[in-house]
């Protein structure tokens, strides 16, 4: 079902984990559908992503959208990671199933979410970046038993 | 482990040794035409009657109401496509539950756009048909009450007596798809009052591609294959001989091994169960504790997705699966874990594991071990676990 | 002879032993379910689409555009019934044959009770579609043609290529049920012009059970059995591995030895047709001399009926057929023999023999012997031939 | 398909062939059906069936209940040969498929068309015997090619 890349960064997932204190952090997707991303940048003053983490919750190829998302990112200007597309996250791991293909869209809504928190953060406004749409409390509740 | 840990038992079986033996002679040997004139053929049609009442017999049925169909599909489609047809004089619903296998759900969703109604029943949090709002459901027009014997998810296995009761009471037939029952569980169709019942080879240890639809004797049922004259006119196409016979042979050592293989498999399962409910956090058994298919467990892992679950048990060799097995590939969350009322995001943390009696102890332990350390990984990877432990 | 003779490939062929070589690993070891997630069920998905570009090449087709169905059948029924009604926008109105096979001719009759309309164009004395009635029969609201490429019984071979044409030029969907032809002669989809083609393994030597349904890119189809996902949503029901796995292997064989088989088997007839014109008197072959299957021959012998025969040749150790398999039982004359213009009386006389690449030059000369000395019985026993002879 | 009675009768037909002058003889069926039965009565002048032959046009079922019908009547009077139903036809060949009992139904209507054959050449009156219904020159005429 996925390539030799995805199975890889699903596998052996590169950047997993959480930033504290983060430049931004963005969470994109929602249970319903059943893939939730957040990032977490670390943006030094001259706007260079030092650091970047995810969370996923979601299938392998989310996980692996996310970890791939997250190495083409990283290192990057702001405005560099804003060219990152989800056409450029699939090609990176060999391609996605079509019924995959979903995911790497959220991978690059999940990057836009955070570059907007640290945007919104620091006051500046980073060009050509929208305001994300899609945020996991907007459509269900949380749930416990 | 080396070897792979085959626990999807509910989305097919492998076919016994002694199964593809009866079914080899009629492929290179005995290959005729069994509605042909010559002796030869003869031995065909003997054949296909034997594995008739074999089949017929594992649920109290007369041979002459067993016909061989090519699926459990086919005869899900078969029951409710035709039977509404041929009671078109006295209404035009049916009467099914939320929680039934796609063969059923989808078919009624195709006869709702083409002038039928339907009304689906809800289940409680157990996945046990609600059999008040049934009653209340029926209308004069109810021509049909289709509810699964057991399903297929969660194993919850339906109030069937009571059911064919209730049809029977207001003079309505009744369908059960018994896909995942047949042979599994004792089943008595003169007993439970159904007028039809549909089953599937490849799910009892037979060969994929050959199926039943046991009718009644006295329903009035049209053809839903129209050509040949097989099947007493019922059913048209060439019949498939090795996958017949192959059936009759599974059926005949289902019935001999019930039992034991219940047994067997029910002992095993709670071993699984009660480990993984004393050794994981977080997680909940899915359907009905007690009416419940013998080899079937479903767990919901809170904060972690299916799909990246079964690739990891994948490679570990095990053999699992996350909702039914015909959906996967789609992206919504299993109907009937919905139904029973999970949420999304509980729904999508399901697990499917399906036991055969060929299962051991020692891969139910290591398959315990692998969950542990799996789930624990992926919720490290959750951002509702993070969200879920930061509240705390 | 103590070997059997066997002579109705028509009805069914013996299944290859390399295919069932090819079918067994996928009863016992890759037994898994291809919708599933885990590894061990891609190699399934991968022996799927293998087969499935196999029995597409055949024909001429992309894997994309074949569907696996349990059987010729099926694909009948459903080419004809979900396209009537997915292009129930345009119209009502199918076209058909007289001669088709009754999987077509019944759903048809089917169809007719369910307020479509049917018209059956003639054939003439050699069962070749009438063109000119076909073009007349065609109104605007005809949204089907179907008509079948080669005949079961009489084994002619219609014009395909032109009702593909006519077709074509007037806008209307073009079904063939080529179950008799596919794998026997050469069949190009694409320069034929053909929608929708419907075949079936075991007239191939492949297993029973399994079928297909060719549906040209483009074409807008409904799903005719409903439920899972399988076939691309086309077709549901758990796919039978084994069953298509074996298909593949067939085709594959068929296509490689087409040219060589055809040759020995026509060769075979023509020295069966030969020996029989000139020894038995009052015989005549049916259908066409030149457009025909290359492993077909039908006689009609005047004054003997046609089970009596095939009974005395059964005894003979000879399989052959009177008629189509699938009618026998039934008391009517075979609908083909009558649509050729042949009376009652003559047409209950028939014998079909169908070759194959197994026959030896022995086996026929020994066939032709008994022919020869069976129908001389049962002359000598018929009051039609006794009122003939007094006449003379 | 068939016992092992009907196929002993069909494969040695007892009574099988012409009986020239005879007192009376009786075709019936149709080429349409597929069976035709002719049977020739020898009958002597106190009544006595002292010879019996048939012709049949038809399955093997066909053949074997001529042939038993034709056992069943030799040496009987014209009363007895009357009594002889279809049924016992069946049941002295241990049964017929269900789609083939017709053939039975024609054995006994071809005896009595031989026995109303001979009544008429002969100018009497066969208590309990009535016209017989079915003959093939009625239905289909003959064919040649
Ligand atoms: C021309 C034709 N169409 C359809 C069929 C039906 O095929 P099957 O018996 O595999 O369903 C047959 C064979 O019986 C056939 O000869
Ligand atoms: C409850 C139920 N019904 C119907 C089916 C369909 O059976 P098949 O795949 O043999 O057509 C299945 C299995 O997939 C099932 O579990």
């Amino acid at each position: 079902m996925y390539t030799q890349k995805v199975m890889d960064h699903f596998t052996n997932p590169r950047n997993m984990g959480e930033i504290e204190n983060a430049s931004g952090v963005g969470t994109v997707g929602n249970a319903k559908c059943g893939d939730i991303m957040r990032i977490y940048l670390d943006i030094d003053p001259d706007g260079i992503i030092n650091d970047v983490k995810f969370k996923t919750f979601g299938c392998g190829a989310a996980v692996a959208t996310s970890s791939m998302a997250t190495e083409l990112v990283k290192g990057k200007t702001v405005q560099e990671a804003l060219q990152v597309t989800n056409k450029a996250v699939m090609e990176a791991l060999d391609g996605l199933p079509p019924v995959k293909v979903h995911c790497s869209l959220l991978a690059e809504e999940a990057i836009h979410a955070a570059l907007w928190d640290y945007a919104e953060k620091n006051g500046i406004k980073i060009e050509g970046l929208q305001k994300p749409k899609s945020d996991i409390h907007e459509e269900e509740e949380e749930v416990e038993y | 482990m080396e070897k792979k840990i085959y626990l999807d038992n509910a989305a097919t079986t492998k076919t016994r040794p002694e199964v593809v033996e009866a079914m080899l002679p009629y492929f290179t040997d005995l290959f005729g035409n069994p509605s042909s004139v010559y002796e030869y053929a003869a031995q065909n049609k003997k054949a296909i009657d034997e594995a008739r009442a074999m089949v017929a017999k594992v649920i109290g049925a007369g041979p002459s109401e067993v016909y061989f169909t090519a699926s459990g599909t086919e005869a899900d489609n078969w029951a409710i496509k035709a039977t509404l047809e041929a009671y078109g004089d006295k209404g035009n619903h049916i009467i099914t539950s939320k929680i039934e296998h796609h063969a059923i759900l989808h078919t009624c969703e195709y006869l709702a756009k083409h002038g039928y109604e339907v009304t689906y029943v809800d289940v409680d949090e157990n996945g046990i048909l609600k059999l008040d709002q049934l009653e209340k459901a029926i209308r004069p027009t109810t021509v049909l009450i289709s509810v699964m014997f057991a399903n297929n998810e969660i194993g919850t296995i339906q109030p069937i007596k009571e059911i064919g009761e209730l049809a029977k009471k207001h003079n309505i037939l009744f369908h059960t798809d018994a896909v995942q029952a047949y042979g599994q569980v004792p089943i008595d169709v003169k007993d439970l009052n159904i007028d039809m019942l549909s089953a599937s080879a490849h799910k009892l240890n037979g060969p994929k591609g050959i199926g039943l639809l046991y009718i009644r004797k006295g329903v009035k049922i049209r053809s839903f294959i129209h050509g040949g004259a097989q099947e007493r006119q019922r059913r048209a196409g060439t019949e498939n001989v090795p996958g017949i016979v192959g059936f009759g042979k599974a059926a005949e050592i289902a019935l001999a091994t019930m039992k034991e293989r219940a047994e067997k498999e029910t002992k095993l399962r709670e071993l699984l169960m009660k480990r993984v409910l004393a050794e994981v956090p977080f997680v909940r058994v899915n359907g009905d504790k007690v009416r419940r298919l013998p080899n079937n467990i479903n767990f919901s892992f809170q904060f972690i997705e299916g799909e990246s679950l079964l690739i990891m048990l994948d490679m570990k060799n095990i053999c699992a699966s996350s909702g039914s097995a015909c959906t996967s590939g789609s992206l919504d969350p299993s109907h009937v874990l919905l139904a029973i009322g999970l949420p999304h995001e509980i729904a999508h943390g399901s697990l499917r594991l399906t036991l055969s009696e060929e299962n051991t102890e020692e891969e139910i332990n290591y398959t315990v071990d692998q969950i542990k350390e799996i789930v624990d990984k992926l919720r490290q990877m959750s951002p509702l676990y993070e969200d879920f432990m930061k509240k705390r």
